[in-house]
Protein backbone atom coordinates (compact mmCIF):
# COMPACT_ATOMS: atom_id res chain seq x y z
CA UNK A 1 0.00 0.00 0.00
CA UNK A 2 1.39 3.03 -1.37
CA UNK A 3 0.47 6.90 -0.71
CA UNK A 4 -0.24 7.04 -4.37
CA UNK A 5 -3.15 5.13 -4.46
CA UNK A 6 -4.86 7.53 -2.02
CA UNK A 7 -4.47 10.16 -5.09
CA UNK A 8 -5.88 7.76 -7.64
CA UNK A 9 -8.70 7.17 -5.52
CA UNK A 10 -9.08 11.20 -5.18
CA UNK A 11 -8.71 11.61 -9.00
CA UNK A 12 -12.01 9.05 -9.06
CA UNK A 13 -13.50 11.24 -6.89
CA UNK A 14 -12.45 14.57 -8.38
CA UNK A 15 -13.79 13.25 -11.73
CA UNK A 16 -17.11 12.22 -10.68
CA UNK A 17 -17.65 15.02 -8.66
CA UNK A 18 -16.78 17.02 -12.02
CA UNK A 19 -18.93 15.08 -14.16
CA UNK A 20 -21.87 15.72 -11.74
CA UNK A 21 -21.26 19.71 -11.93
CA UNK A 22 -20.90 19.45 -15.50
CA UNK A 23 -24.51 17.32 -16.04
CA UNK A 24 -26.49 19.63 -13.48
CA UNK A 25 -25.41 23.18 -14.31
CA UNK A 26 -26.45 24.45 -17.18
CA UNK A 27 -24.71 27.94 -16.57
CA UNK A 28 -21.39 27.25 -19.44
CA UNK A 29 -18.52 29.06 -17.38
CA UNK A 30 -19.83 26.48 -15.08
CA UNK A 31 -19.26 23.64 -16.89
CA UNK A 32 -15.79 24.59 -18.00
CA UNK A 33 -15.02 24.86 -13.78
CA UNK A 34 -16.39 21.38 -13.75
CA UNK A 35 -14.35 19.92 -17.46
CA UNK A 36 -11.36 21.47 -15.60
CA UNK A 37 -12.04 19.80 -12.43
CA UNK A 38 -12.46 16.42 -14.12
CA UNK A 39 -9.47 16.57 -16.25
CA UNK A 40 -7.82 17.40 -13.07
CA UNK A 41 -8.98 14.22 -11.27
CA UNK A 42 -8.26 12.07 -14.80
CA UNK A 43 -4.23 13.88 -14.43
CA UNK A 44 -4.06 12.97 -10.82
CA UNK A 45 -5.13 9.09 -11.90
CA UNK A 46 -2.45 8.84 -14.49
CA UNK A 47 0.68 10.30 -12.41
CA UNK A 48 -0.36 8.33 -9.48
CA UNK A 49 -0.90 5.37 -11.25
CA UNK A 50 2.62 5.99 -12.42
CA UNK A 51 4.14 6.32 -9.35
CA UNK A 52 2.14 3.13 -7.98
CA UNK A 53 5.61 0.65 -7.22
CA UNK A 54 7.18 1.69 -4.25
CA UNK A 55 10.65 1.87 -4.28
CA UNK A 56 10.66 2.89 -7.77
CA UNK A 57 11.92 6.01 -9.54
CA UNK A 58 8.12 7.05 -11.04
CA UNK A 59 7.30 6.79 -14.69
CA UNK A 60 8.47 9.43 -16.39
CA UNK A 61 5.80 8.50 -19.44
CA UNK A 62 2.89 9.52 -17.66
CA UNK A 63 4.06 12.54 -16.35
CA UNK A 64 5.23 13.85 -19.85
CA UNK A 65 1.53 12.95 -20.95
CA UNK A 66 -0.09 15.05 -17.65
CA UNK A 67 2.61 18.67 -18.86
CA UNK A 68 1.30 18.32 -22.22
CA UNK A 69 -2.15 17.79 -20.78
CA UNK A 70 -2.12 20.61 -18.57
CA UNK A 71 -1.52 22.97 -21.17
CA UNK A 72 -3.74 21.46 -23.96
CA UNK A 73 -6.38 21.76 -20.84
CA UNK A 74 -5.73 25.52 -20.39
CA UNK A 75 -5.84 26.62 -24.40
CA UNK A 76 -9.21 24.61 -24.74
CA UNK A 77 -10.30 26.73 -21.40
CA UNK A 78 -9.47 29.67 -23.11
CA UNK A 79 -11.02 28.59 -26.27
CA UNK A 80 -14.19 27.57 -24.33
CA UNK A 81 -14.71 31.21 -22.48
CA UNK A 82 -14.30 32.45 -26.31
CA UNK A 83 -16.95 30.85 -27.57
CA UNK A 84 -18.93 31.48 -24.33
CA UNK A 85 -18.95 34.77 -24.47
CA UNK A 86 -19.60 34.86 -28.14
CA UNK A 87 -22.65 32.97 -27.68
CA UNK A 88 -23.43 35.64 -25.04
CA UNK A 89 -23.07 38.27 -27.34
CA UNK A 90 -25.55 36.20 -29.92
CA UNK A 91 -27.58 34.90 -28.13
CA UNK A 92 -27.93 37.08 -24.39
CA UNK A 93 -27.40 34.40 -22.55
CA UNK A 94 -24.81 31.94 -20.91
CA UNK A 95 -26.09 28.92 -21.42
CA UNK A 96 -27.31 26.24 -24.18
CA UNK A 97 -30.23 27.00 -25.92
CA UNK A 98 -32.29 23.93 -25.93
CA UNK A 99 -31.78 23.05 -21.99
CA UNK A 100 -34.66 24.25 -20.17
CA UNK A 101 -34.31 26.54 -18.03
CA UNK A 102 -35.64 26.08 -14.28
CA UNK A 103 -32.19 23.80 -12.79
CA UNK B 1 5.75 7.94 8.94
CA UNK B 2 2.28 9.14 10.46
CA UNK B 3 2.86 12.56 9.37
CA UNK B 4 3.61 11.96 5.78
CA UNK B 5 -0.03 10.15 5.65
CA UNK B 6 -2.20 12.58 7.51
CA UNK B 7 0.05 15.03 4.83
CA UNK B 8 -1.56 13.30 1.92
CA UNK B 9 -4.97 12.65 3.77
CA UNK B 10 -5.29 16.15 4.73
CA UNK B 11 -4.08 17.54 0.97
CA UNK B 12 -6.22 14.76 -0.41
CA UNK B 13 -9.42 15.80 1.69
CA UNK B 14 -8.67 19.60 0.91
CA UNK B 15 -8.86 19.37 -2.45
CA UNK B 16 -11.71 17.42 -2.88
CA UNK B 17 -13.35 19.88 -0.81
CA UNK B 18 -12.35 22.79 -2.68
CA UNK B 19 -13.53 21.00 -6.25
CA UNK B 20 -17.05 20.58 -4.01
CA UNK B 21 -17.45 23.82 -3.13
CA UNK B 22 -15.99 25.32 -6.39
CA UNK B 23 -17.96 23.23 -8.03
CA UNK B 24 -21.75 24.43 -6.00
CA UNK B 25 -20.93 27.79 -4.92
CA UNK B 26 -24.00 29.99 -5.70
CA UNK B 27 -21.72 33.34 -6.66
CA UNK B 28 -19.61 32.46 -10.02
CA UNK B 29 -16.66 34.98 -8.39
CA UNK B 30 -16.06 32.35 -5.46
CA UNK B 31 -16.18 29.79 -7.62
CA UNK B 32 -13.17 31.00 -9.49
CA UNK B 33 -11.71 31.44 -6.75
CA UNK B 34 -12.39 28.17 -5.07
CA UNK B 35 -11.10 26.71 -8.31
CA UNK B 36 -7.62 29.14 -8.66
CA UNK B 37 -6.98 28.18 -4.68
CA UNK B 38 -7.99 23.90 -6.18
CA UNK B 39 -4.76 24.53 -9.13
CA UNK B 40 -2.49 25.52 -6.03
CA UNK B 41 -2.83 22.53 -3.74
CA UNK B 42 -2.79 20.70 -6.91
CA UNK B 43 0.61 21.56 -7.76
CA UNK B 44 1.64 20.40 -3.98
CA UNK B 45 0.11 17.24 -4.44
CA UNK B 46 2.17 16.46 -7.51
CA UNK B 47 4.98 17.39 -5.55
CA UNK B 48 3.86 14.38 -2.84
CA UNK B 49 3.51 12.34 -6.22
CA UNK B 50 7.23 12.79 -6.68
CA UNK B 51 6.25 14.59 -10.55
CA UNK B 52 8.22 18.10 -9.78
CA UNK B 53 8.11 18.17 -13.83
CA UNK B 54 4.59 18.37 -13.09
CA UNK B 55 3.91 20.67 -10.08
CA UNK B 56 6.17 23.33 -11.77
CA UNK B 57 4.07 22.98 -14.76
CA UNK B 58 0.42 23.61 -12.59
CA UNK B 59 2.42 26.01 -10.57
CA UNK B 60 2.54 28.16 -13.81
CA UNK B 61 -0.82 27.41 -15.17
CA UNK B 62 -2.45 27.30 -12.22
CA UNK B 63 -0.64 30.68 -10.19
CA UNK B 64 -0.54 32.77 -13.63
CA UNK B 65 -2.63 31.75 -16.26
CA UNK B 66 -6.24 29.69 -15.65
CA UNK B 67 -7.18 32.82 -13.04
CA UNK B 68 -6.06 35.57 -15.45
CA UNK B 69 -7.96 34.00 -18.29
CA UNK B 70 -11.38 33.35 -15.98
CA UNK B 71 -11.74 36.60 -14.19
CA UNK B 72 -10.88 38.52 -17.05
CA UNK B 73 -14.28 36.65 -18.99
CA UNK B 74 -15.98 36.75 -15.83
CA UNK B 75 -15.58 40.59 -16.01
CA UNK B 76 -16.92 40.68 -19.89
CA UNK B 77 -19.34 38.15 -18.70
CA UNK B 78 -20.48 41.07 -16.60
CA UNK B 79 -19.82 43.66 -18.36
CA UNK B 80 -22.58 42.21 -20.84
CA UNK B 81 -25.15 41.44 -18.41
CA UNK B 82 -27.66 43.36 -17.27
CA UNK B 83 -28.83 44.06 -14.15
CA UNK B 84 -31.15 41.16 -13.26
CA UNK B 85 -28.27 38.99 -12.27
CA UNK B 86 -29.74 35.52 -13.37
CA UNK B 87 -26.86 33.32 -12.41
CA UNK B 88 -27.06 34.00 -8.87
CA UNK B 89 -30.68 33.21 -8.99
CA UNK B 90 -30.08 30.17 -10.97
CA UNK B 91 -27.30 28.90 -8.56
CA UNK B 92 -29.69 29.21 -5.64
CA UNK B 93 -32.39 27.76 -6.57
CA UNK B 94 -30.46 24.54 -6.61
CA UNK B 95 -30.04 24.39 -2.75
CA UNK C 1 15.23 16.92 11.17
CA UNK C 2 12.94 15.84 8.73
CA UNK C 3 9.95 14.56 10.67
CA UNK C 4 10.23 18.18 12.26
CA UNK C 5 10.34 19.55 8.51
CA UNK C 6 7.18 17.25 7.57
CA UNK C 7 5.66 18.56 10.90
CA UNK C 8 5.56 22.54 9.86
CA UNK C 9 4.56 21.82 6.60
CA UNK C 10 1.69 19.95 7.98
CA UNK C 11 0.80 22.33 10.23
CA UNK C 12 0.70 24.99 7.19
CA UNK C 13 -1.46 23.10 4.99
CA UNK C 14 -4.04 22.98 8.45
CA UNK C 15 -3.67 26.91 8.08
CA UNK C 16 -4.26 26.68 4.69
CA UNK C 17 -7.45 24.94 5.15
CA UNK C 18 -8.13 27.95 7.72
CA UNK C 19 -8.04 30.20 4.96
CA UNK C 20 -10.53 28.49 3.21
CA UNK C 21 -13.09 29.41 5.94
CA UNK C 22 -12.14 33.44 4.40
CA UNK C 23 -12.92 32.31 0.93
CA UNK C 24 -15.79 31.07 1.36
CA UNK C 25 -17.33 33.74 4.05
CA UNK C 26 -15.42 36.95 2.74
CA UNK C 27 -18.18 39.54 2.31
CA UNK C 28 -16.48 41.37 -0.55
CA UNK C 29 -14.57 39.84 -3.55
CA UNK C 30 -11.12 41.13 -2.41
CA UNK C 31 -11.90 39.21 0.72
CA UNK C 32 -11.72 36.24 -1.24
CA UNK C 33 -9.27 37.15 -3.13
CA UNK C 34 -7.06 37.96 -0.97
CA UNK C 35 -7.62 34.32 0.69
CA UNK C 36 -6.43 32.90 -2.51
CA UNK C 37 -3.38 34.71 -2.54
CA UNK C 38 -2.43 33.49 0.97
CA UNK C 39 -3.14 29.83 0.05
CA UNK C 40 -0.13 31.05 -2.69
CA UNK C 41 2.47 32.25 -0.22
CA UNK C 42 1.53 28.97 1.97
CA UNK C 43 2.07 26.88 -0.81
CA UNK C 44 5.44 28.52 -1.13
CA UNK C 45 6.57 27.49 2.20
CA UNK C 46 5.27 24.41 2.55
CA UNK C 47 7.31 23.29 -0.67
CA UNK C 48 10.11 25.03 0.35
CA UNK C 49 9.83 22.78 3.84
CA UNK C 50 9.12 19.79 1.57
CA UNK C 51 12.27 20.53 -0.60
CA UNK C 52 14.56 20.30 2.69
CA UNK C 53 12.77 17.27 4.53
CA UNK C 54 13.35 15.10 1.54
CA UNK C 55 16.36 16.83 0.09
CA UNK C 56 14.71 17.35 -3.43
CA UNK C 57 16.53 20.82 -4.38
CA UNK C 58 14.46 21.17 -6.99
CA UNK C 59 11.47 22.01 -5.78
CA UNK C 60 12.59 25.35 -4.58
CA UNK C 61 12.02 26.34 -8.18
CA UNK C 62 8.25 25.29 -8.38
CA UNK C 63 8.25 27.54 -4.89
CA UNK C 64 9.91 30.58 -7.23
CA UNK C 65 7.19 30.13 -9.91
CA UNK C 66 4.87 30.13 -7.99
CA UNK C 67 5.87 33.09 -5.60
CA UNK C 68 6.99 35.30 -9.17
CA UNK C 69 3.71 34.05 -10.92
CA UNK C 70 0.89 35.16 -8.06
CA UNK C 71 1.33 38.43 -8.34
CA UNK C 72 -0.50 37.56 -12.06
CA UNK C 73 -3.94 36.23 -10.58
CA UNK C 74 -3.75 39.58 -8.52
CA UNK C 75 -3.12 41.80 -11.12
CA UNK C 76 -5.90 40.35 -12.68
CA UNK C 77 -8.44 40.73 -10.25
CA UNK C 78 -7.51 44.28 -9.85
CA UNK C 79 -7.63 45.54 -13.26
CA UNK C 80 -10.19 43.50 -14.10
CA UNK C 81 -13.29 41.89 -11.70
CA UNK C 82 -12.43 44.45 -9.49
CA UNK C 83 -12.58 47.63 -11.38
CA UNK C 84 -15.97 46.48 -12.91
CA UNK C 85 -17.76 45.96 -9.43
CA UNK C 86 -16.75 49.66 -8.56
CA UNK C 87 -18.43 50.74 -11.82
CA UNK C 88 -21.03 48.54 -10.97
CA UNK C 89 -21.91 50.89 -7.74
CA UNK C 90 -20.75 54.69 -9.24
CA UNK C 91 -23.92 53.40 -11.42
CA UNK C 92 -25.85 52.20 -8.86
CA UNK D 1 -47.28 19.83 -16.79
CA UNK D 2 -47.36 21.46 -13.82
CA UNK D 3 -44.65 23.14 -11.48
CA UNK D 4 -44.95 20.48 -8.65
CA UNK D 5 -44.67 17.69 -11.67
CA UNK D 6 -41.64 19.35 -13.09
CA UNK D 7 -39.82 19.68 -9.68
CA UNK D 8 -40.51 16.14 -8.58
CA UNK D 9 -39.69 15.09 -12.10
CA UNK D 10 -36.29 16.99 -11.63
CA UNK D 11 -35.34 15.46 -8.00
CA UNK D 12 -35.94 12.04 -9.33
CA UNK D 13 -33.42 12.70 -12.02
CA UNK D 14 -30.87 14.30 -9.64
CA UNK D 15 -31.38 11.04 -7.44
CA UNK D 16 -31.27 8.38 -10.36
CA UNK D 17 -27.79 10.37 -11.45
CA UNK D 18 -26.32 10.31 -8.46
CA UNK D 19 -26.94 6.50 -8.15
CA UNK D 20 -25.35 6.21 -11.99
CA UNK D 21 -22.25 8.03 -10.94
CA UNK D 22 -22.46 6.45 -7.35
CA UNK D 23 -22.03 3.38 -9.44
CA UNK D 24 -19.35 4.73 -11.77
CA UNK D 25 -17.05 6.13 -9.11
CA UNK D 26 -17.21 2.60 -6.81
CA UNK D 27 -16.70 1.03 -10.54
CA UNK D 28 -13.34 3.05 -11.01
CA UNK D 29 -12.19 2.70 -7.73
CA UNK D 30 -12.71 -0.99 -7.51
CA UNK D 31 -10.50 -1.24 -10.84
CA UNK D 32 -8.01 1.02 -9.23
CA UNK D 33 -7.88 -1.35 -6.44
CA UNK D 34 -7.83 -4.46 -8.03
CA UNK D 35 -5.00 -3.41 -10.30
CA UNK D 36 -1.92 -5.86 -10.01
CA UNK D 37 1.27 -4.72 -7.91
CA UNK D 38 3.58 -5.39 -10.24
CA UNK D 39 2.64 -3.74 -13.89
CA UNK D 40 6.00 -3.05 -16.45
CA UNK D 41 5.40 0.32 -17.13
CA UNK D 42 7.47 2.29 -19.52
CA UNK D 43 10.18 2.95 -16.82
CA UNK D 44 12.20 0.34 -17.53
CA UNK D 45 12.84 1.21 -20.97
CA UNK D 46 12.76 4.82 -20.49
CA UNK D 47 15.71 4.51 -17.70
CA UNK D 48 18.02 2.25 -20.39
CA UNK D 49 17.22 4.23 -23.64
CA UNK D 50 18.24 7.79 -21.49
CA UNK D 51 22.43 7.99 -22.75
CA UNK D 52 21.02 8.32 -26.41
CA UNK D 53 18.37 10.57 -25.37
CA UNK D 54 20.85 13.98 -25.10
CA UNK D 55 19.22 14.99 -21.68
CA UNK D 56 19.53 14.17 -18.19
CA UNK D 57 15.97 14.71 -17.49
CA UNK D 58 13.45 12.06 -18.22
CA UNK D 59 10.66 13.94 -18.42
CA UNK D 60 11.81 16.04 -20.95
CA UNK D 61 13.72 12.99 -22.78
CA UNK D 62 10.22 11.71 -23.02
CA UNK D 63 8.70 15.11 -24.13
CA UNK D 64 11.12 15.90 -26.61
CA UNK D 65 12.93 12.70 -27.53
CA UNK D 66 10.92 9.14 -27.51
CA UNK D 67 7.50 10.57 -27.97
CA UNK D 68 8.33 13.64 -29.59
CA UNK D 69 5.17 13.37 -32.22
CA UNK D 70 3.33 13.93 -28.67
CA UNK D 71 4.75 17.32 -28.27
CA UNK D 72 4.68 18.32 -32.22
CA UNK D 73 1.10 17.55 -32.09
CA UNK D 74 0.49 19.66 -29.45
CA UNK D 75 1.90 22.29 -30.56
CA UNK D 76 -0.18 22.13 -33.65
CA UNK D 77 -3.29 21.70 -31.21
CA UNK D 78 -2.01 25.05 -29.33
CA UNK D 79 -2.26 26.55 -32.97
CA UNK D 80 -5.96 24.98 -33.36
CA UNK D 81 -7.31 26.69 -30.14
CA UNK D 82 -5.71 29.97 -31.20
CA UNK D 83 -7.36 29.85 -34.66
CA UNK D 84 -10.58 29.16 -33.13
CA UNK D 85 -10.14 32.00 -31.13
CA UNK D 86 -9.45 34.48 -33.82
CA UNK D 87 -12.13 33.36 -35.70
CA UNK D 88 -14.44 34.52 -33.10
CA UNK D 89 -14.04 37.46 -33.16
CA UNK D 90 -11.46 40.31 -32.60
CA UNK D 91 -10.39 40.81 -29.56
CA UNK D 92 -12.66 43.59 -27.19
CA UNK D 93 -10.79 47.29 -27.28
CA UNK D 94 -8.55 47.81 -24.35
CA UNK D 95 -9.64 51.15 -22.88
CA UNK D 96 -7.51 53.63 -22.50
CA UNK D 97 -5.98 54.02 -18.83
CA UNK D 98 -3.66 56.05 -16.92
CA UNK D 99 -0.78 54.15 -15.88
CA UNK D 100 -0.72 53.45 -12.40
CA UNK D 101 2.28 54.11 -10.57
CA UNK D 102 2.38 51.36 -8.55
CA UNK D 103 1.55 48.54 -10.81
CA UNK D 104 3.91 50.14 -13.59
CA UNK D 105 6.59 49.72 -11.18
CA UNK D 106 5.37 46.47 -10.24
CA UNK D 107 5.29 45.21 -13.54
CA UNK D 108 8.66 46.74 -14.66
CA UNK D 109 10.16 44.82 -11.64
CA UNK D 110 8.44 41.34 -12.43
CA UNK D 111 8.14 41.19 -16.11
CA UNK D 112 12.24 41.25 -16.75
CA UNK D 113 12.37 38.24 -13.58
CA UNK D 114 9.78 36.14 -15.30
CA UNK D 115 11.69 36.44 -18.76
CA UNK D 116 14.80 34.86 -16.72
CA UNK D 117 13.06 32.55 -14.90
CA UNK D 118 11.26 31.34 -18.08
CA UNK D 119 14.83 31.29 -19.56
CA UNK D 120 16.19 29.41 -16.24
CA UNK D 121 13.56 26.84 -16.81
CA UNK D 122 14.29 26.49 -20.49
CA UNK D 123 17.83 25.62 -19.55
CA UNK D 124 17.87 23.18 -16.36
CA UNK D 125 14.83 21.57 -18.29
CA UNK D 126 18.07 19.28 -19.84
CA UNK D 127 18.56 17.65 -16.64
CA UNK D 128 16.23 18.62 -13.55
CA UNK D 129 12.65 19.67 -13.26
CA UNK D 130 11.55 21.82 -16.21
CA UNK D 131 11.57 22.67 -19.77
CA UNK D 132 9.49 24.06 -22.48
CA UNK D 133 6.03 23.84 -21.31
CA UNK D 134 6.99 25.01 -18.29
CA UNK D 135 9.11 28.01 -19.30
CA UNK D 136 6.73 28.57 -21.96
CA UNK D 137 3.84 29.03 -19.17
CA UNK D 138 5.80 31.92 -17.26
CA UNK D 139 6.37 33.78 -20.67
CA UNK D 140 3.35 33.72 -20.77
CA UNK D 141 2.26 35.14 -17.95
CA UNK D 142 4.46 37.88 -17.87
CA UNK D 143 2.95 38.79 -21.49
CA UNK D 144 -0.25 38.43 -19.65
CA UNK D 145 0.99 41.13 -17.31
CA UNK D 146 1.87 43.50 -19.71
CA UNK D 147 -1.57 43.16 -21.28
CA UNK D 148 -2.70 43.63 -17.98
CA UNK D 149 -1.02 46.50 -17.11
CA UNK D 150 -2.15 48.35 -19.82
CA UNK D 151 0.62 48.87 -22.25
CA UNK D 152 -0.24 49.31 -25.49
CA UNK D 153 0.89 46.82 -27.86
CA UNK D 154 3.18 48.18 -30.57
CA UNK D 155 1.63 49.09 -34.14
CA UNK D 156 3.86 46.48 -36.44
CA UNK D 157 3.52 43.53 -33.31
CA UNK D 158 -0.26 42.12 -34.62
CA UNK D 159 1.25 41.91 -37.82
CA UNK D 160 3.58 39.50 -39.49
CA UNK D 161 5.45 39.21 -36.82
CA UNK D 162 3.31 37.65 -33.77
CA UNK D 163 2.11 35.53 -36.54
CA UNK D 164 5.58 34.53 -37.32
CA UNK D 165 6.02 33.97 -33.97
CA UNK D 166 3.09 31.68 -33.38
CA UNK D 167 3.83 28.97 -35.71
CA UNK D 168 7.80 28.76 -35.00
CA UNK D 169 7.19 26.19 -32.57
CA UNK D 170 5.24 24.26 -34.91
CA UNK D 171 7.92 25.07 -38.09
CA UNK D 172 11.04 24.37 -36.76
CA UNK D 173 9.80 21.04 -35.01
CA UNK D 174 8.34 20.19 -38.93
CA UNK D 175 11.51 21.43 -39.94
CA UNK D 176 14.11 19.72 -37.42
CA UNK D 177 12.07 16.07 -38.03
CA UNK D 178 11.81 16.94 -41.78
CA UNK D 179 15.41 17.66 -41.69
CA UNK D 180 16.48 14.32 -39.59
CA UNK D 181 13.75 12.17 -41.91
CA UNK D 182 15.86 13.22 -45.00
CA UNK D 183 19.26 12.22 -43.03
CA UNK D 184 18.27 9.40 -41.64
CA UNK D 185 15.10 8.23 -43.09
CA UNK D 186 12.85 8.51 -39.78
CA UNK D 187 11.01 11.26 -38.62
CA UNK D 188 12.43 12.76 -35.58
CA UNK D 189 15.05 10.18 -34.98
CA UNK D 190 17.56 12.82 -33.35
CA UNK D 191 21.49 11.09 -33.72
CA UNK D 192 22.87 10.52 -30.11
CA UNK D 193 25.79 13.22 -31.02
CA UNK D 194 23.54 15.79 -31.59
CA UNK D 195 20.25 15.01 -29.99
CA UNK D 196 20.99 17.54 -26.71
CA UNK D 197 21.45 20.66 -29.35
CA UNK D 198 18.47 19.58 -31.19
CA UNK D 199 16.39 19.21 -28.00
CA UNK D 200 17.47 22.37 -26.84
CA UNK D 201 17.04 24.16 -30.57
CA UNK D 202 13.22 22.92 -30.77
CA UNK D 203 12.24 23.26 -27.44
CA UNK D 204 13.76 26.96 -27.54
CA UNK D 205 11.10 27.86 -30.30
CA UNK D 206 8.37 25.75 -28.98
CA UNK D 207 8.72 28.03 -25.55
CA UNK D 208 8.49 31.27 -27.74
CA UNK D 209 5.61 30.21 -29.68
CA UNK D 210 3.74 28.47 -26.13
CA UNK D 211 4.57 31.59 -24.76
CA UNK D 212 3.34 33.89 -27.16
CA UNK D 213 0.45 31.71 -27.74
CA UNK D 214 -0.96 31.62 -24.01
CA UNK D 215 -0.97 35.26 -24.25
CA UNK D 216 -2.75 35.40 -27.01
CA UNK D 217 -5.44 33.48 -25.73
CA UNK D 218 -5.95 35.63 -23.17
CA UNK D 219 -6.78 38.58 -25.31
CA UNK D 220 -9.80 36.45 -25.77
CA UNK D 221 -9.94 37.78 -30.11
CA UNK D 222 -7.83 38.60 -32.64
CA UNK D 223 -5.98 41.71 -32.02
CA UNK D 224 -6.92 44.41 -34.39
CA UNK D 225 -4.24 45.13 -36.94
CA UNK D 226 -3.45 49.02 -37.81
CA UNK D 227 -5.48 51.30 -35.82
Amino acid sequence: MNSSLLYALAGVGLFTLGLYALIVHTHLLRKILAINVMGSGVFLVLVALGGRIPGTPPDPVPHAMVITGIVVAVSATALALALMLRLRAETGQERLPEEPSGY
Amino acid sequence: MVLQWLFDGVLVLTLLWLAWRALRSPDLFTAIVLFIAFGLVMALAWVRLQAPDVALAEAAIGAGLTGALLLAALARLNVLADSTNDDQTAGTENE
Amino acid sequence: MAVFYSGVALFLLLTLVAGLWRVLQGPTPADRMLAAQLFGTTAVACLLLLAQAFGRPHLRDVALVFALLAAVTAVAFVRRTWTVREEDDAAD
Amino acid sequence: MSVADRNRLALLFRWVLLLLLLALAGGLAYALLSLPDQAPGLSERVTANMERSGVRNPVTAVLLNFRGYDTLLEMGVLLVALLGVWSLGTAAQQRRVVPEPVLSFLVGGLVPVMILMAGYLLWTGAHAPGGAFQAGSVLAASGILLLLSGKRLPAWLPGRSLRFVLVLGLGVFVAVGVTLMSASGLFLQYPSSLAGGLILFVEAAATLSIGVTLSALFLGGRPDQGE
